[in-house]
This record gives C-alpha cells, sequence and structure tokens, in this order.
C-alpha cells in the first residue's frame, strides 16, 4: 500500500511538472509566441518588438531533393525560386513573360535566335556581378549535365555571349523561348563558384544565386532556412521577411494546426475539408486561385478492353465528374474541357465535356459488346495523395454499377510509374491517375508529354499514339512565337481528338487553395510556378 | 495437551486443472525437545510438502490447508497469521536445511553477505558485530579458511561446502527446532557423512529438535531416535527407529527396507498419480500392496499400536 | 568464458553477414531499375547505360556483394536515389533526434517498467496484478501510430498543453543559436546552460516519448515480472523466506538483483522494438529522425536508403543483444 | 476408418494442450473476459454483412452526401470523409484483420514447421544451417523487416501477408526444433528407426504431428502480433489498398481529417486495441501456463 502512495505521490509530482512547462493551458488557438515556460516569457515581452520579421513555409515533404539548381526538379522548387532567378518569368493574367534578370529580349524573323539583355547592376549573394558569361555558363552546364527539366532546352543549338551584357542564344528549331527561359526548373542561373572541379555542385553552398534569399542552414530532409540578401536588386523593406524557413511537415493536420497558431506563415496541401473551417478563423486567410493543375486518369489504350474506344468513352461517360468535386475538392475547381487547364492559354469552354450519364455508358458497352461489364481494371493513383484516392474510391463506386471491379492501388509515385513502363504488358495499369502541372506555362508541355507517341513510354502513360494529334501539336508550337491565334486554336483542335478518342479522363482543373496567416500581405499565387511562394513580395501587417 | 512438536490430523491438497490432489493426510506425529526424528518416503510422498506447511511456506493459492494443526511449543502454528510467523518463529525458533545446496544459495550475492543479511534481520547486529558473527557461524560448522570464504560466492565453493554454509545460515539465529529436508541427497557419498556429522553434532551441542526428512532408511536408522514412513502423505509407520527398521510391520516400510529404492528418475512419479475421491475411501498402497484384500480397497487403515510397539497404519500388519 | 564470448562473437559475425545478404537480395529481387532512377526522367539509353556503370549494375552479382560488403565495411551505406548524397551521412544527421527518443523511452521502460513488474509479481494474482498486467499488456497491444494520434487529440487539440509536433519552437530555433557539442539538443543545452532551449526541447519530446516509450515499458514491466515470478520459485528464494527475512528483501533486493540477467536482454529487445516504432510515429509527431528519413524513403521507393536503415538497425539489434549477451557472461554471478 | 483414429491419435496432444490451457486461462477472470471477447470478434467477423448496417459501405458504395458526419443513432461510429459508415467499415475491418492474420500466420507455418522439423529431425550439418538463417532473420527488429520486404515487394495486402509471413516463420522452426531434438531420441522413434523407416518418413509422420502442440499454440497466440504488423504496414501505406476497409488504413486516412472528426482515428484504433489486447492477453497467460517453470499446479 505504501508502495501504492508512493507510486501516486511521483505520478502527481511528474503531473505538475509536466503541466508547469506546459504554460497557457486553456489558449490552444493562441498565434505565435508559442507557449513556453512561465517565467523567461515574461522576460521575453521588452524584446518583442524588435522581433524579426520570419516567415515559415509548411511543405509537405522535403524541402529539396538537391541543391543543384541544374538537377532539381521536384520539391526544391519552393526554395530555388527565392533563392536564384530566371532571366524572365511568367506572368499567368497577363499571359506573357516579363524581365527579370533580362531586361529585355528580341527574337529573329524565323524565331531560330533570341536575344537577352541582362540587367545591370545585379550580383549575386557572394558579390560578384552577374554578367552574360554567368547565363551561358549555367544554361550550358544544365544542359550538359542532362538531369532533371533540363530538356526544355532541347531547341538550343548553342549559346554566345555577345558582349558582358549581352547573350545570343539558337535554335535548332523554333520554339518559344521565352516559355522556357521563365520555368520554374533547370533555367535558374548561379554562379560557377557553387561548382567543384568535377562539375558537381557543392553541397550547401552559400551565395549562389542571385534572388533576394541566401542559404543560413539546413537539416536536410526536414528544413532549410534562408536569410535575407542585403543587396539584391530588387531592393529591401523593413516590413520584408529578413528569414523564412522551409520545414517538411508531413501530416496535413499539422500544418493545418500551425497556420491556426500562427507558427507557419504559409502552408500547401490543406485537406478541402479544412478549407471551409479555415475561413471562418480570424486569424487565417484562405485565397483560392486558379491553378495550372489537373487531374487525369489515363486510360491504357493498348490494352483489353480499353484498347476498345467505345469501352474508354462508356468510363468517361461513368465517371463521377461532380460528385468528385465537390466531395473530394470541395467545389474547389472545375471540370476539365480537355488537358489544358482553365487559366492557361489553349483551354477552351468550346470543347465537349463527358457529362456523368451511366446510361449512356451502359448503352457504349453494350455497343462494344460488353453489355453486361464484368471485367476488371486496375486503377494506380500516388499514395498518400488524398485526393486521388477519393476520386478513385468514388469512381469504383460508379463502376460497380456497371459491374466492372475496379482495383485501386495506391503506390509510391516511382512505383506507380515503374509499373506503367513495365516491360510486361500485360502488367501495366488499366488507369492512370496523377495531377499534372506544366514544366513551362504552354499547352505543348500539357499535351506532348502526356499524348504525344513515345517510343518507350515516360509521360504518355495512356501509351496513346496518333500521327494526326502529333503533327497538329508539333506545328502549333512552333507557331506559338510567331503566330499565337493560330497555335492556340491548333492547340484546341488537338484536345478534341483526345476527347473523341478518349483517352484519358480529364477530371478537374483544380484551384489553389492557400491558406496563410490573416495578417499576411502581398500574397499572389503564380500558376506557372505551383506551390512557389516569393518571400521578397510578402510582409506581415 | 500436545507434546513439544505434534501434527495432528493434518490434511493438505492442491489444486489442479483435472481437480483436488490431497498430498498430505497425517494423523498424527510427534517429535520430542532435543529429538531427532526420521522421516522416509519416496520422492513426491509428501516430505517437502510438509516441511513447507511447517514453515508456512507454501505457494498459495495453489495449495490449501484443509485441517489439523502443527502444535510448536504449545502455539498452533497453522492459526499464526503470516506476520507473526514471520515475525517469530521463522529464522528464530525454526529453520530449514534444504536438499539441493546448488540451489539454495542465491548465486548472485557472496557467503558473506547472504549470511550478514540474516544476521543482521534475526539479531540487530551492524558492522563488526556482524562480521564477527559471521565468521563464528562458519568456523561452527566447521568450514577451513572461514575468512576467505566469506568473500567467495557459491559458486566457487564445493557442495560440501555450500551445505555447511547453509547450516550456518540455518542455525545463525539460534534455532531450536531444524527441518533437514533430504540435507545429503545431492552429495557425494564421501561428503555426506561429514554433513550428518555435523548435523548430528550440532544437534547435540545445541540442544536442538531435528525433524530429518530422507528417502534412505539407513541413514534414519543410524541416526534418528523415533522414525516415520510416509506414503503418499500418509504416516503408514510411525515409532522408535530400531522397530520401524528392524522389525517393519507395513508392508511398504518391508519394501523400503528390502530394496532401499536409489532410482531417482521416479521422482515425478506421485504427481502424475491421481488420487480420485473413490480411490482415497482405501488404502493409498493398495494397488501396489501384495498383501491386500478387500478390506484394504474399501477402507483407509489409521495408526494403531502395533503388538512389538510402533504405530501402523494397515489391516494386514498383524497376519503376517 | 572466453570461448563463449569467442563464439558468441563468431556468431554475430555469421549473423551480420547473412543480414548483409539478405538486405542485399531483397534490393536486387526487386522489379525497378536503379541505374533508369539515377539518371533520372527523360535519361537517354545512354545515360541509363552510364548510369548501370557508374552504379557498377553491370558487374556479375557476386562482384557487386563483394563491393557492398566492402563498403559497408567502411561504413559506406552508398548512395541516395534520390538526392544522390551518401547514406551514411543522412542517416548521421537524422540520427540524433531519433537517439534521443529511443533513450527517454528506454529510461521510461527501466523506471516505469521495472518497479510495475515487481509490484506485478510480488502481488501475483491480486488486484494489482491483473491491473498492473492489464496495463503493460495494453500498452503493448497499443497501434504507436494511433496513441500518437490520440494524444495529440486530447493533449493538443483538446487541453492545448503540448506542441503537435516538431523538436523545437521555431521561434527559438531562429532566434537563439542552439548549441551543437554532440548534436542531442537537449544534452547539449543543459550542458551549455540553455535552459529555454532545454526546456523548450522537454515541452517537445513529452507526446512522442510518451508514445514511444509506451511499448517497451509494457514489455520491461512484463519481462520483469516473468523473470521474477520464475526467479521466486527458485530454492534460494523459499530458503530465503524460512531464515526469516522479510518478503521486501527476499523481493527487492534478491529476487531483483538475480533478474538483472533477463531484464537487460529485455531492455536490450526493447530498444530494437522502440526503433522500429520510430518509424511510425516520427512523421506523426514531425521529428526530424530517422524514422521520418525512412518514411520518405519508402514513398520515394529510394532502394539503398531503405536498404541501408534497414541494415543499420538489424546491425545495432543484433550489437546491442550481442553486448547484452556478453555484460550478462561477464558476470560470472549470473552465470549459473 | 483407421485413417480417422490415427488422425485423432496424432491431434491428442494439441488437444490435451489445449484442454489445458484453456482451463488455465479460464481460471483468471481477466483472461476469460478475453476469450469471450475473442469468441465475440470471431462471430462479428463470420456474420459482419448481417451485423453491419451498411455493408455496402464495406465494398464499394460512397455516401458523399453524409460525409464527416460524428457519431449518431444512424451512424454509430461517425462516417468517413466519403460518407460511408464508419462502424459497418471497422465491422468488416474484423473480418479482414483476423482473415489476413490467419493467412499470414498460417504462411509461417508452413515455412517454419517443415524447417524446424528437418533441423531438429535430421540434426548435423542441416540442423545448424536452418538455426543460422532463422538467427539471421530474427536479428532484425520485429516488423522492421516486414517494413523491408513489403517496400521491395510493392504495396498490397497480399504482399504484406508474405512479408509478415517471411519474417516471422523463425520462432516457429525454433520451437519446432526445439521438440522435435527431444524427441529423436524418444523410444517410439527409435523404434521406427530401427525398422528402417526412411529418416523423412519419421520426421514427417512420427516427429512431426508430436511437435504440434505447442507450435499451434503459440501461433494461434500471436495474432494479437501480426493484426498489429498488419495494421502498421497498411498505415505505412505498405499493406490493404483504398477502400478496403482495413483498420490500419483506416488510421492511415484519418490523419488527415483526425482534428476535425475525432471518431474518424477513434474507433477503428479501438478496434485494433481490443483485439490485439485480447490475444496478447491469452498469449502471456499461455506463455505462463506453457511454460514448466511458472505453471501452476
Amino acid at each position: 500500500m505504501k508502495k501504492l502512495i508512493h507510486l501516486i505521490v511521483v505520478l502527481l509530482f511528474v503531473a505538475a511538472l509536466i503541466s508547469a512547462c506546459g504554460g497557457k493551458p486553456q489558449e490552444p488557438a493562441q498565434p505565435a509566441e508559442p507557449q513556453k515556460p512561465a517565467e523567461p516569457a515574461q522576460q521575453e515581452k521588452p524584446a518583442e518588438a524588435a522581433k524579426p520579421q520570419f516567415a515559415v513555409y509548411a511543405l509537405n515533404s522535403e524541402p529539396l531533393t538537391s541543391w543543384d539548381p541544374a538537377i532539381e526538379f521536384s520539391n526544391g522548387i519552393h526554395l530555388h525560386n527565392n533563392m536564384y532567378e530566371q532571366l524572365v518569368r511568367y506572368e499567368p493574367l497577363e499571359k506573357k513573360v516579363k524581365p527579370l534578370l533580362a531586361e529585355s529580349y528580341t527574337v529573329s524573323e524565323d524565331g531560330l535566335t533570341w536575344t537577352f539583355k541582362i540587367r545591370q547592376g545585379v550580383k549575386f549573394q557572394n558579390g560578384d556581378p552577374l554578367t552574360a558569361e554567368d547565363v551561358k555558363y549555367s544554361i550550358d552546364r544544365t544542359m550538359q549535365i542532362g538531369a532533371g527539366a533540363s530538356y526544355i532546352w532541347s531547341a538550343v543549338e548553342n549559346i554566345t555571349v555577345k558582349d558582358p551584357q549581352t547573350v545570343e542564344f539558337k535554335l535548332s528549331y523554333q520554339t518559344p523561348l521565352d516559355l522556357v527561359a521563365s520555368t520554374g526548373y533547370a533555367a535558374f542561373i548561379y554562379s560557377k563558384k557553387c561548382v567543384n572541379e568535377n562539375n558537381e555542385w557543392i553541397e550547401e553552398a552559400k551565395g549562389c544565386g542571385t534572388g533576394p534569399y541566401m542559404l543560413k542552414s539546413a537539416k536536410w530532409g526536414d528544413e532549410v532556412i534562408v536569410e535575407k540578401f542585403a543587396d539584391y536588386w530588387g531592393g529591401w523593406a523593413d516590413k520584408h521577411f529578413s528569414t523564412v524557413v522551409f520545414k517538411k511537415v508531413a501530416e496535413p493536420a499539422t500544418r493545418r494546426q500551425m497556420i491556426e497558431t500562427g507558427e507557419a506563415t504559409v502552408a500547401v496541401e490543406l485537406p478541402y475539408t479544412d478549407v471551409d473551417i479555415l475561413k471562418n478563423n480570424p486569424n487565417v486567410a484562405v485565397s483560392v486561385d486558379p491553378s495550372f493543375q489537373n487531374l487525369i486518369g489515363m486510360f491504357n489504350t493498348k490494352k483489353p478492353p480499353l484498347d476498345n474506344v467505345k469501352v474508354r468513352q462508356a468510363l468517361a461517360y461513368a465517371f463521377p465528374y461532380q460528385e468528385v468535386i465537390d466531395t473530394v475538392i470541395g467545389g474547389y475547381g472545375r471540370q476539365s474541357y480537355g488537358m489544358v487547364p482553365y487559366g492557361l492559354w489553349g483551354w477552351s469552354d468550346k470543347l465537349p465535356q463527358y457529362k456523368t450519364n451511366i446510361d449512356k455508358a451502359k448503352e457504349l458497352l453494350a455497343e462494344a459488346g460488353m453489355a453486361d461489364g464484368g471485367f476488371k481494371l486496375l486503377l494506380t493513383y500516388t499514395a498518400g495523395n488524398e485526393a486521388e484516392k477519393s476520386a478513385a474510391e468514388l469512381y469504383k463506386a460508379e463502376l460497380a454499377k456497371l459491374n466492372i471491379e475496379l482495383e485501386i492501388r495506391g503506390m509510391p509515385w516511382d512505383s506507380q510509374w515503374e509499373l506503367a513502363k513495365s516491360t510486361d504488358l500485360a502488367a501495366r495499369q488499366d488507369i492512370f491517375v496523377m495531377y499534372w502541372w506544366p514544366d513551362l506555362p504552354s499547352p505543348y508541355s500539357f499535351l506532348f508529354s502526356t499524348f504525344h507517341s513515345e517510343e518507350e513510354p515516360l509521360f504518355n502513360l495512356a501509351y496513346y499514339s496518333n500521327p494526326e494529334f502529333d503533327s497538329l501539336i508539333d506545328q502549333a508550337n512552333q507557331l506559338t512565337a510567331t503566330d499565337f491565334a493560330k497555335a492556340e486554336s491548333m492547340f484546341v483542335e488537338a484536345q478534341k481528338i483526345l476527347l473523341e478518342d478518349a483517352a484519358s479522363l480529364f477530371i478537374y482543373d483544380r484551384q489553389d487553395i492557400w491558406v496563410t496567416v490573416g495578417n499576411l500581405r502581398g500574397f499572389k499565387f503564380n500558376p506557372a510556378y505551383p506551390t512557389v511562394v516569393f518571400f521578397h513580395d510578402l510582409y506581415l501587417e | 495437551m500436545p507434546g513439544y512438536f505434534e501434527i495432528q490430523n493434518l490434511s493438505v491438497g492442491f489444486r489442479t486443472f483435472e481437480g483436488e490432489r490431497r498430498v498430505l493426510d497425517i494423523e498424527r506425529l510427534v517429535i520430542g525437545r532435543g529429538e531427532t526424528y526420521g522421516l522416509v518416503g519416496e520422492s513426491g510422498a509428501g516430505k517437502t510438502v510438509l516441511a513447507l506447511t511447517i514453515l508456512g511456506l507454501l505457494p498459495k493459492p495453489a495449495a490449501v490447508v484443509h485441517s489439523g494443526s502443527i502444535w510448536f511449543d504449545g502455539q498452533d502454528l497453522l492459526q499464526k497469521g503470516e506476520k507473526e510467523l514471520y515475525a517469530r518463529y521463522r529464522g528464530k525458533r525454526l529453520a530449514m536445511i534444504f536438499q539441493d545446496p546448488m540451489s539454495t544459495l542465491n548465486p548472485v550475492f557472496t557467503v558473506g553477505q547472504q549470511i550478514a543479511r540474516v544476521v543482521e534481520k534475526q539479531q540487530g547486529l551492524r558492522g563488526a558485530a556482524v562480521a564477527k558473527r559471521s565468521l563464528e557461524l562458519l568456523e561452527m560448522v566447521k568450514l577451513p579458511d572461514a575468512q576467505s570464504t566469506l568473500k567467495k560466492y557459491p559458486h566457487e565453493l564445493s557442495g560440501g561446502q555450500r551445505q555447511r554454509v547453509i547450516i550456518a545460515i540455518a542455525l545463525s539465529c539460534g534455532a531450536e527446532f531444524l527441518i533437514a529436508d533430504e540435507p545429503t541427497r545431492n552429495l557425494d557419498v564421501t561428503i555426506q557423512a561429514g554433513i550428518l556429522k555435523l548435523i548430528g553434532d550440532l544437534q547435540k551441542d545445541l540442544g536442538i529438535s531435528v525433524l530429518f526428512i530422507a528417502n534412505n532408511v539407513g541413514l534414519v536408522n543410524v541416526f534418528c531416535k523415533n522414525a516415520g514412513i510416509l506414503y503418499h502423505g500418509k504416516l503408514v509407520e510411525d515409532g522408535p527407529s530400531e522397530l520401524v527398521i528392524r522389525a517393519a510391520k507395513h508392508p511398504y516400510t518391508q519394501t523400503l527396507i528390502s530394496a532401499i529404492p536409489r532410482d531417482k528418475s521416479e521422482k515425478l512419479k506421485f504427481a502424475s498419480t491421481v488420487i480420485k475421491p473413490e480411490a482415497q475411501r482405501g488404502c493409498p498402497y493398495y494397488s501396489r500392496c501384495n498383501l491386500a484384500e478387500s478390506i484394504c480397497f474399501d477402507r483407509m487403515p489409521m495408526l494403531e499400536t502395533s503388538s512389538s510397539g510402533q504405530k501402523v497404519a494397515c489391516f494386514m500388519a498383524e497376519k503376517q | 568464458m572466453k570461448k563463449f564470448i569467442l563464439r558468441r562473437l563468431l556468431l554475430g559475425i555469421i549473423v551480420l553477414l547473412g543480414v548483409a545478404l539478405l538486405t542485399f537480395f531483397l534490393a536486387r529481387v526487386v522489379p525497378s531499375d536503379p541505374a533508369a532512377k539515377w539518371a533520372g526522367p527523360r535519361a537517354t539509353p545512354e545515360q541509363i547505360a552510364r548510369a548501370t556503370i557508374e552504379l557498377g549494375l553491370d558487374k556479375p552479382l557476386y562482384v557487386q556483394f563483394g563491393k557492398y560488403l566492402l563498403d559497408l565495411l567502411q561504413g559506406n551505406l552508398g548512395y541516395s536515389l534520390r538526392t544522390r548524397r551518401p547514406i551514411t551521412l543522412e542517416l548521421q544527421e537524422s540520427l540524433p533526434a531519433t537517439i534521443e527518443l529511443v533513450l527517454i523511452s528506454t529510461i521510461a521502460a527501466v523506471f516505469v517498467g521495472i518497479p510495475l513488474g515487481v509490484i506485478s509479481a510480488k502481488r501475483k494474482d491480486q488486484l494489482i496484478d491483473h491491473l498492473s498486467r492489464l496495463f503493460s499488456i495494453g500498452v503493448v497491444s497499443l497501434p504507436t501510430f494511433w496513441i500518437g494520434l490520440i494524444l495529440q487529440l486530447v493533449f493538443f487539440r483538446v487541453l492545448g498543453l503540448f506542441p503537435m509536433g516538431g523538436q523545437l519552437s521555431t521561434e527559438i530555433k531562429i532566434t537563439m543559436d542552439i548549441p551543437k557539442v554532440t548534436g542531442f539538443i537537449m544534452f547539449d543545452s543543459l550542458v551549455t546552460g540553455n535552459f529555454r532551449i532545454f526546456l523548450d526541447a522537454l515541452w517537445h519530446i513529452v507526446l512522442p516519448g510518451i508514445t514511444i516509450g509506451m511499448y517497451p515499458v509494457g514489455l520491461v514491466a512484463r519481462m520483469t515480472r516473468s523473470a521474477l515470478l520464475e526467479i521466486l520459485n527458485e530454492d534460494y528464494i523459499t530458503a530465503a523466506r524460512s531464515y526469516g527475512l522479510s518478503e521486501r528483501i527476499v523481493l527487492w533486493s534478491y529476487a531483483l538483483k538475480n533478474s538483472i540477467g533477463p531484464t537487460s536482454t529485455v531492455v536490450a529487445l526493447s530498444i530494437g522494438y522502440t526503433l522500429v516504432n520510430t518509424f511510425l510515429t516520427e512523421s506523426i509527431f514531425t521529428w526530424p529522425g530517422i524514422g521520418n528519413y525512412i518514411a520518405s524513403a519508402v514513398i520515394g521507393l529510394d532502394y539503398p536508403a531503405i536498404m541501408g536503415v534497414t541494415i543499420f538497425s538489424a546491425f545495432s539489434y543484433v550489437v546491442l543483444n550481442l553486448i547484452a549477451d556478453i555484460i550478462i557472461a561477464l558476470d560470472p554471478r549470473v552465470r549459473v | 476408418m483407421r485413417w480417422l483414429s490415427d488422425f485423432i491419435k496424432t491431434l491428442q496432444p494439441t488437444i490435451r494442450e489445449w484442454r489445458l490451457s484453456f482451463y488455465l486461462l479460464n481460471r483468471n477472470w481477466l483472461q476469460r473476459v478475453a476469450l469471450i471477447v475473442i469468441a465475440l470478434l470471431v462471430l462479428i467477423a463470420i456474420f459482419a454483412p448481417l451485423i453491419s448496417p451498411y455493408p455496402s459501405h464495406a465494398i464499394s458504395a460512397t455516401n458523399p452526401k453524409d460525409k464527416l458526419l460524428p457519431p449518431s443513432s444512424r451512424y454509430l461510429f461517425g462516417t468517413d470523409e466519403l460518407g460511408r459508415d464508419l462502424f459497418s467499415r471497422v465491422i468488416f475491418g474484423t473480418r479482414i484483420s483476423l482473415q489476413t492474420a490467419l493467412i499470414a500466420v498460417g504462411l509461417a507455418l508452413l515455412i517454419g514447421v517443415p524447417l524446424g522439423a528437418i533441423a531438429g529431425g535430421l540434426g548435423g550439418a542441416a540442423d545448424e544451417i536452418i538455426m543460422r538463417i532463422t538467427d539471421i532473420f530474427l536479428s532484425f527488429p520485429p516488423l522492421l523487416l516486414a517494413i523491408a520486404i513489403s517496400a521491395f515487394l510493392g504495396p498490397s495486402l497480399q504482399n504484406a501477408m508474405l512479408a509478415i509471413a517471411v519474417s516471422w516463420w523463425p520462432w516457429y522452426t525454433r520451437i519446432i526444433r526445439g521438440q522435435a531434438v527431444s524427441i529423436r531420441e524418444r523410444q517410439f522413434v527409435r523404434a521406427a528407426r530401427a525398422i528402417g523407416t526412411p529418416t523423412f518418413r519419421i520426421i514427417f509422420s512420427h516427429i512431426l504431428p508430436n511437435t504440434m502442440a505447442p507450435v499451434i499454440v503459440q501461433a494461434s497466440m500471436d495474432i494479437g502480433g501480426v493484426i498489429l504488423t498488419i495494421a502498421a504496414l497498411s498505415f505505412l501505406g505498405l499493406g490493404a489498398q483504398p477502400p478496403t476497409p482495413e483498420w490500419g488504413l483506416l488510421i492511415s486516412t484519418s490523419r488527415t481529417y483526425f482534428l476535425n472528426a475525432w471518431w474518424y482515428s477513434t474507433f477503428p484504433g479501438i478496434a485494433i486495441f481490443v483485439t490485439v489486447l485480447v490475444f496478447n492477453l491469452i498469449g502471456d497467460g499461455v506463455r505462463e501456463v506453457l511454460d514448466p517453470r511458472t505453471r501452476k499446479f
């Protein structure tokens, strides 16, 4: 008995200790100022006015996968776009590129020579001035390494430095190089001092970019802290953030919580179910912007029964579009009109849409000689993506009505992709669900990678092959720089072919939900740079 | 008025999953002050259970004492609570030596530590007095080089040395009643004699009573004034040792004497024999007895004084 | 004695070799092309061929295995396919956070689990034994990943007592210099006298610590109980009782010391369990440790990284067990 | 009918072991409750379609208009993000968990038992090799090997079962081997050998039947741990696939919503907890009664 009492006393003591450390127990939603032991917090107070402004960006996965801006083709987009800059930047509202490191650029009549004039007085974070040499060096090296998104430069034959502020690109075929130069990957200009003699990037090298923020410290796979580069050519105001933390917070619930408590300034990928609740929270600002991301479900056009266009059409009719939009993304999106997302040129509401119609689907199945279904389909999606998962589950319920059994398999992206490229054709999936977003803001980026014939499948995971479609988009791309209107109408035409062939489910064009702390100002999302936040534009009120 | 040590109608059972098993059923057993009493029986006859019952160390709740009393110096031990047994009897007035010296000493403490702990507790000694007393004890049991033995761990000692240490601990606090549970069972024959002599000498020197448990009639004969034979938990013959052994009346005792059992592999024989209620009616030796008649199956024989003087529980004892 | 240790060491080495072979085999039977992944998307066939040579995948399997072993001996676990960084380095970076958690839970296992086991053994089959048994079996039956969520729900969402995740508050991290002596935040801040950081770290480790600690507490309590019960059946315990020693001495001093052997084995075992449990919980608590690392490796199909973590955990598990065995063997008193 | 009596004879040790275990377990109230709960769980698994109010919610149907509703009389455990009745899904989850655990343990037995019998029955080099292999497998922390294997095999419930079997069999090999070694020297085996019965016959018709009892008891008590492992794999995305109402997967999905929908994580977690707990309680009791040293009279 005595021992029990001892035990209880110890437990009580521990409990007291714990609650003493807990601070303000009643105010879980208090923003900023994380709870701390009572005493130090009081000492802190006078200093609060001079508190440096810092921002925390809560990401859903690691901040970057490579330090090398020539290679990084993944999460690092968030970080690199704040540390490095491109020659130009795409402005979605005006649908054209704006000068950035290049003051201006010209293109020759034949569209094969592009000349960029470099901005005066730009400095690298290590103090070196930016010259045309650096531009040539960066793009040449990126192309030479040939990793990541470097393929965007494939039209470039050579780069010549005309004078310290002028650089010229010679192309082997027509392509809108200004769009290429604006991309969020593989178009950065960086200092050669950050590359070692083996042409490898020096890990955690500092001062390599011209952007507003420079690397301060990093914990690989977890967080990267950047601080302001005082000599940034774009200038600084006091209100700007002097420090930005890019932090991996894998759990959506935790990201949401961090925004609510003010621990995070911006968060990505919050569940749509939370958005309506967050909208009513005065400490949180929610903005809804069109994004260039759309959800598609590519049909395996080479494998029975989906090699039959009637069956594909039937499956397209069976998809519960509205239900998915309402349930999965809380209505923050619209049904796609083809592959090009809303807001990007090449989008058109003149294109036909498949509307959910089970009777029509049954008819088409009957026409295909499969009136009572009875077959099994395999759908793969990227594990961890709640929206894809829920959409697949809703689709499964509809297909069950057609007596079609849908097997849903959530896989890590790499396995999903590998299965799709499997040499065992029978093992490949029937429906490949994924989000697609542009590497450059052009319909060509949406249509070429995904549906242009490929010898070995890469991203054309519908295995779609149609020479008519191929030539249409190739021509349209070449016309982009010279005859924009013609190009746009040809892209629309091409999508019509896809729709008639029902090469894929075009599910929805998503709107991006940006959830930030309530007093954040200057926030403007640029869909050409998905999930990138340009922190130099932002400040707290 | 019961004797100095007297067991009356003791009945102990063990609960098993196939029903309760009666393991001890003793009508009467008396040991006088300063006497040595030899209790003989096969392995599993209930000898150790009896020893543990006296000390109140039966495993609970598996074991149940149904009835009876164990009188010790005018007090019924079975009526004493755990507290009183602990405070006044165990180690103080009653002590026990276990059969296996190998497992009776705690392997992780030195001999000195183990003696000291008991001495400190029972005699309230501290510091140098403890060391002095420990030495005395080891000298009492005639351990050579007592000083260095104190610092040794049990595994560094031989079986005989260990048993001496155990005896020293058991008698460290002036116990007047010693239960020696087959103290030489696991020892070499050459060492056995030494230990037995030690116990005998101590008994005489200290004037204590000893309940000497053995599976060997021979030992009892030389060593004990009185002797009893335990079969299946039942005392089947009881009396002066020369009578019990020279002029055994019970058929089981006779078998024991004629073929002194040495087979250790028989150890668990009893444990696997279930005494069913209907079998309990008759003599437990019925099935093995070649003198058995129908009465032996129907009724339980009671201890009765036989013609030659000892008590025997057998209907056939006088008919031979 | 020497023979025993030698034999045990030799066995340990054989086992470690087997572990290496098994992980190697696992990673090689995977229907996937590491070279293609290494070369990146849109790699040309030439680039993939180059990567194949670079990664040594063109050599026969036994040569690859030999090279793999040699690398292992030098502490080189290969390169992550995703980040192209040395896996050893990445493990080094994420290890301290995990060790901190594992240590906390092991301490809990020892200081809560053992007394609980003793009490339970002492009061065997009584109410308190049933309760403590229910508790200790209960905590080992709890899905770790679930209890983490529930703790967050109760202590963060409802009560607001503890933070939801992370190792330190962001503000502390940015505004204060985090001392770096050993890489263990709590230890470093304590020895450098940074109590604010220490308290902040302590406050952050409570929920993940409880989550991770439950399993070893239960395990150790159970094992202590059964080891003790076994020991309490020994003759020397009955003998000790017959000498009139009190139950308190018999249990806490006599029997507990005898149970050190089995108990330390179980503590070593529980460290292995705990390490793996961090795989399930670190991501919930945004804890920047090895569990978080393997979670991303699994998502990114980073086979060398998965292999690296696997082999590292297995190695430490084997070594811990080896140490426990040898310690027990070295103490002559325990080996009887 | 000889085969029948033979069969029963081979089962006898198992039956006795079971009877004994059952008796000893049934004596303790905690264990008695656990036994009852296990029986209930089995019944729930068998009659899941009859018990659950919305059986279609556990298969493919969705009901988005009722998404994320708190528990009510209509939806006892509330609903999930697609409006499905969590009560029905948890009920069906019982079936999935018990089924997959049984299969996984069965597979592990299938690998482990013959190997153990061979190791114990043959002895010598075969024994040494097999036992070193089990050492290797057992030197992975539990769960780690299962994680690694299913990560390499790709996510599916089948692969998870396989992964568990592959990481679990050595335990059974060890038990069987220990038994086999002692049985090998028994009279009837010697007799069989003396009349020239081939070694493998001896192993499989004499040794194996006599070693099965403890391993089967052990295996049935491992089910709790296996259920927990499956749930953990599913939680990591390496096990069951949606819309399978597997408990671990339910909890994994609920992570996104649980701060606003406490019921979503809570109930599947309680289901896992209770199931694993009752199996572990029994397992713990069995370990105690099977261990001769702690066995009560």
